[in-house]
């Protein structure tokens, strides 16, 4: 029994983080809400491949890590510290584990988590479910529509394909389900770096806001309200680690564990971002103020890659309830 | 000394016919007027087609109703606010730009004002010339309202003002602005404090709009860099109740913002009804009990509220239950929109009306005195709970 | 529109709790806990009974006032203020308005709001549901065997009636039914005024309490908790008063709207025992303190009449959920 | 270094299977003995009842199965602690009546006992010969336990105590207390206290038991009046550290008790399971989903502790988190114990396991440290909200 990253995976996270800490700052990821549409600045990205982020769980037979889950999943908590406006979950986690040829930098999306897609009018390469089997396609060969997107730093687009030529990744029922739960472990990952963002963002708020002459931190009400959500995050975060490790190793139960992770994960980030919130008061009410770019995010990736509501069923039917 | 009798009478199910007829007519006239799907109220372009409809509601007496006839309303009693609230929001009303002039400075107005500031003010405020914001809360004053720093320098003929408000509502689109200024530079707190009625065009003032957090230019700071504003400015001057005692006037407003006034029940029992109708096409029954609680939670918020009108009407004040009053609704709020996000689940995005309401919603607790400050307050005034 | 009581309603009220605040103490509640089965004192009963309480809503032939729910849902909020040991839901709220002949100050108890009836081993009456038929029996006629009971204050038996002698006092499904949402009425009365006694008791107990050199209502987290409890009260009431209403006017939303009455005061009611125990700390957390007495009715009732599970089931099916 | 592993090795997984065997075969043993249905360990006649079952684990050296073997343990690793609760709470073993002993007072023994002192004290604990209470509380120190003032006077040869300590758990069936006594009569606060071990059948100490929430007489008062303690009361003396520093000696003690030592997830995940069970024999569609994050709330408590114990094994200290522990166990206990009061409904009554489990639940969120004092900490700590 040993439930800790090793140094490797640790040290690869840090790397990541140092990465966003130069390149991914809250005034990168408002320039990303600003961008015309297929111009979203790719630095951040290209400094990604370079580490070898990207196709990190790609085999080494074309180019990539050939790592697993549990080399990504704090990769994905960083990213979701810092909103991350790319489509690392639909790369990284979803389509690099499945390459038949060297990722080189692109960028791929896929709907396969939810009506739309993340970035696409940016993406490269785009992952195509089409009965029970995985499609990736280049751009040249869909249409991309733009669909409202409460996240400016995640703008959504529905993707049309006419079933042109393609490189099919996987087929059958089995690997489109690891493909959706590799989502969702990614998925839960990045919330329970939101929620992380969201409570640093109220600690420092509250640390450094005066009223009634004191820092609004010594209040009990602020003081607990962040506790709380404190322990909500970790808590949900043993339950991310395991469903990584679960599907590295292919565990028997890792339907469950993914459920459970992306399921608690969620609930986690949606307090964070209610209490942070709560806490900031009007000053973080406006979109002059970072804190929104994290709340959204929170709100719009916790229904991707499969609902709480979703995995909840699931849990509910494997328990027999 | 009458006994309980939940009916209305006819003359107010007359009154509720017309206001339906009304609005079933009028809405339909606006929205073509201004274009089928009018923008939101707190952007520029939408401040315009909303103030159509204002001018609407004024024309066919609907803006204030339960303001005196002279001023623009109809005498109408609380039960018929009551009863006008309903219908609009049922009908689906848009939101009331004019909301802060008529819900929070009128009310005082007509407690502290002189006949001739009322006639001055009331007047075009219903009719949607003047228009008017609140200038409360300053960079260093939210929770902590008395820590204001805005000040108002006596001169002669006039007042001249200094400092800076923010998240003004619509500030960048009113007219008109109420606030209140430290008219005694030596004050401290709650003391010294004027409150103050000042046309937003005067040199020395200058007004940002800036996004609320859907995006939309809703908040505004307003800056007044030695603005001179003279006492004529507001017919029967630009002070309201007496000079250096405007925290007391102001509270009267307080009191109708975090109470009655500003949060009829009509407008949950109408996303109440709607959420409804989006559950019944989704197959949730996860989500049954939520949805049980919460209707039965607007239920209390309208029986409350029938309670405490029935108080009013027979001459009990509303005290600090207000507070009770605001924190529900709020909560209610947030709880009628979090069920939608989990109803809706990946469909909710954008710019739809759940997703602006779910925003908005989010304001609730924060606004009008955050449910902080309104925990306090219930603690310490209904409870008996020691200050410190 | 006129949504509040009349006078005399409020001054049969206010009577009752003078009665109470005489007779009703919390040690004469803990001396129904230590009394003998069949040996419960009943000098406020009789009190009571002379006062009209008991028969307030039996028709003016057999002696009653014929008053209805509007006139007791009052006195039943002071009952539940003051945790009344006798079965006064059962008496007053449920048999009183189907009386044949009079009461003459009996006691009635019936298990027709659960599997078994409070003071069984003391009520001399025993209101019996067979099939649609509803049957008042003397308790020559019964076996009563002591069943558990949490409640010392309300100690429950099972009650066997051989089909010996009785008086009908009504029959058929509506019938039946009306006398079943008598009693979700009169129970949901009895918790709001019982959550009041929880909290009234707290906030006495913060004000007192002295920890760290202040009295411990001084601090938020005690504070907010209160309000809230405060808070779920204020708005459980008008339920409770509406739906009295309802079953004296004969509206045709009683039932929906008793079941809004009861699921909300048992809501109300559990918080405000939560919170209550949580201000008190160990002092709360012991039969030497009086809250128990409150918190373990509130528990016990909770259930009874319908639980609030049942009724919001009601209201679910109203709303076409 | 290594990489996640979460499975149990072999050793561990023949540890497993021996504890396993052995409650299988020894519980029904012990109720055999002392009759069908053992009453509550809080009662007289309960708690010699389950002085039986601990004499039992003593000879199966399965009473405290990390301490040394010296003291009746069997050097067991954490990990094989785990297990070991794992399966005793999964075989319906009962409450541990030793409790405060083994978890509360031996942890602080082996940091800062003389090797004298843990042989005097630790085997007899095993044994259950002596059987230890918690002296900290007192009717004017709950939360603020700093305000301890208990005495504790220095004379020839010993100690004389004076004061009341009260919420003493089983203290009236015991025979030690170890306390926070204030030895330094100037000293305010934390400063001056010294932590003591001392025989509750001395002249001058008198023990009242009380009534819990559930009726048991679970409490105790402890009075102290004029009582002399001699220094060799117990070998090796009677004060526990350094005199005067015993603010520091048991704050290590609360972090046992707050922390992972005292709740260990197989208690929870045994009520989870039967919680289950008694899902699946009702139709409660209702209540599935409340079920299915109660789960997940006790597979996170479990996958913390393999975090934590991880942690400990390799190195590291447990800091502020364990109020977070604190919080979370305490408050899934509610959670299980409310569910379970659902889907009972009308059957929650009297005795039954689940009617005393959630009485005993609602101490969670107040003993060691309540919920409000464990936020604080959390948030102070964790986060560096400021503590003023």
């Amino acid at each position: 029994m040993h439930f800790a990253f090793d140094p490797d995976q640790e040290a690869f996270a840090s790397a990541t983080a140092e990465l966003f800490d130069d390149l991914a700052s809250p005034t990168a990821l408002r320039d990303a809400w600003d961008a015309v549409p297929g111009a979203l600045d790719r630095s951040v990205w290209r400094s990604l491949s370079a580490m070898g982020v990207l196709d990190a769980c790609a085999p080494e037979s074309v180019g990539g890590l050939g790592l697993d889950e549990l080399s990504l999943v704090l990769v994905l908590e960083e990213a979701g510290r810092v909103g991350l406006p790319h489509p690392l979950v639909e790369t990284a986690s979803v389509a690099a584990p499945l390459l038949r040829s060297p990722l080189d930098g692109r960028m791929i999306t896929s709907d396969l988590g939810g009506r739309s897609a993340p970035c696409a009018a940016d993406a490269d390469l785009f992952l195509i479910a089409q009965g029970d089997v995985l499609h990736l396609v280049d751009r040249t060969t869909v249409t991309v529509e733009e669909a409202p997107s409460l996240d400016g730093g995640r703008r959504l687009g529905d993707v049309g394909w006419n079933g042109g030529v393609s490189t099919v990744l996987a087929e059958g029922p089995e690997a489109l389900e690891i493909a959706r739960l590799r989502g969702a472990l990614g998925t839960a990952a990045e919330l329970l770096g939101l929620g992380r963002a969201a409570l640093d963002l109220a600690v420092v708020h509250a640390v450094d806001r005066q009223q009634f002459g004191v820092a609004i931190g010594s209040f009990q009400a602020v003081k607990h309200a962040l506790a709380d959500v404190a322990k909500d995050l970790h808590f949900a975060r043993p339950l991310v680690h395991r469903a990584a490790h679960s599907l590295a190793t292919g565990d028997e139960d890792r339907v469950l564990h993914v459920a459970a992770a992306k399921a608690r994960a969620s609930r986690a980030a949606e307090r964070a971002a209610r209490a942070a919130l709560q806490c900031h008061g009007a000053i973080g009410y406006t979109v002059e103020h970072d804190l929104h770019l994290f709340l959204k995010r929170i709100w719009t990736i916790t229904p991707a890659w499969g609902s709480p509501a979703t995995h909840r069923r699931r849990i509910a039917r494997s328990l027999g309830l | 000394m009458s006994s309980m009798d939940l009916a209305w009478s006819d003359s107010e199910q007359r009154f509720r016919h017309d206001v339906r007829e009304w609005l079933h007519e009028a809405l339909p006239r606006w929205r073509a007027m201004v274009g089928d799907e009018p923008k939101s109220g707190d952007t520029r372009e939408g401040f315009a087609q909303h103030l159509v409809w204002e001018r609407m509601l004024h024309d066919a007496r609907y803006a204030a109703v339960s303001w005196p006839a002279r001023f623009g309303g109809r005498d109408a009693s609380l039960w018929e606010w009551l009863i006008f609230e309903d219908e609009y929001y049922a009908a689906g009303g848009p939101p009331r730009i004019t909301q802060n002039g008529i819900f929070l400075l009128a009310p005082t107005l007509f407690e502290f004002g002189s006949d001739e500031q009322q006639a001055g003010v009331l007047r075009r405020m219903a009719a949607a010339e003047d228009l008017w914001c609140q200038g409360w809360s300053e960079p260093g004053a939210g929770s902590d309202l008395a820590a204001i720093r805005s000040r108002a320098r006596r001169v002669d003929g006039g007042w001249r003002l200094d400092g800076q408000k923010t998240w003004t509502t619509r500030g960048a689109f009113c007219t008109h602005l109420f606030g209140l200024f430290r008219s005694d530079e030596e004050s401290e707190r709650h003391r010294g404090l004027s409150y103050l009625m000042v046309p937003l065009d005067l040199p020395g003032i200058t007004v940002r709009g800036f996004g609320r957090l859907d995006g939309d230019e809703g908040f505004a700071e307003v800056f007044f860099d030695d603005a001179f504003v003279s006492d004529e400015a507001i017919p029967g001057g630009v002070v309201l109740g007496t000079p250096g005692e405007g925290w007391s006037v102001a509270m009267a407003t307080t009191g109708s913002e975090r109470g009655l006034t500003l949060r009829s029940p009509g407008r949950f029992r109408a996303t109440m009804v709607r959420l409804l109708d989006l559950a019944r096409s989704r197959d949730r029954p996860d989500l049954a009990d939520r949805l049980v609680e919460a209707w039965i939670s607007t239920e209390a918020y309208e029986l409350s509220t029938l309670e405490t009108v029935t108080g009013i009407v027979g001459g009990a004040a509303v005290g600090a239950e207000s507070s009770l009053n605001k924190l529900w609704w709020s909560e209610l709020d947030v709880e009628l929109h979090l069920i939608a996000r989990e109803l809706l689940e990946g469909e909710f995005e954008g710019d739809d009306a759940w997703s602006k309401g779910w925003q908005f919603a989010l304001s609730g607790p924060i606004y009008a005195g955050t449910n902080e400050i309104q925990r306090n307050i219930a603690a310490e005034r209904l409870l008996g709970l020691p200050r410190r």
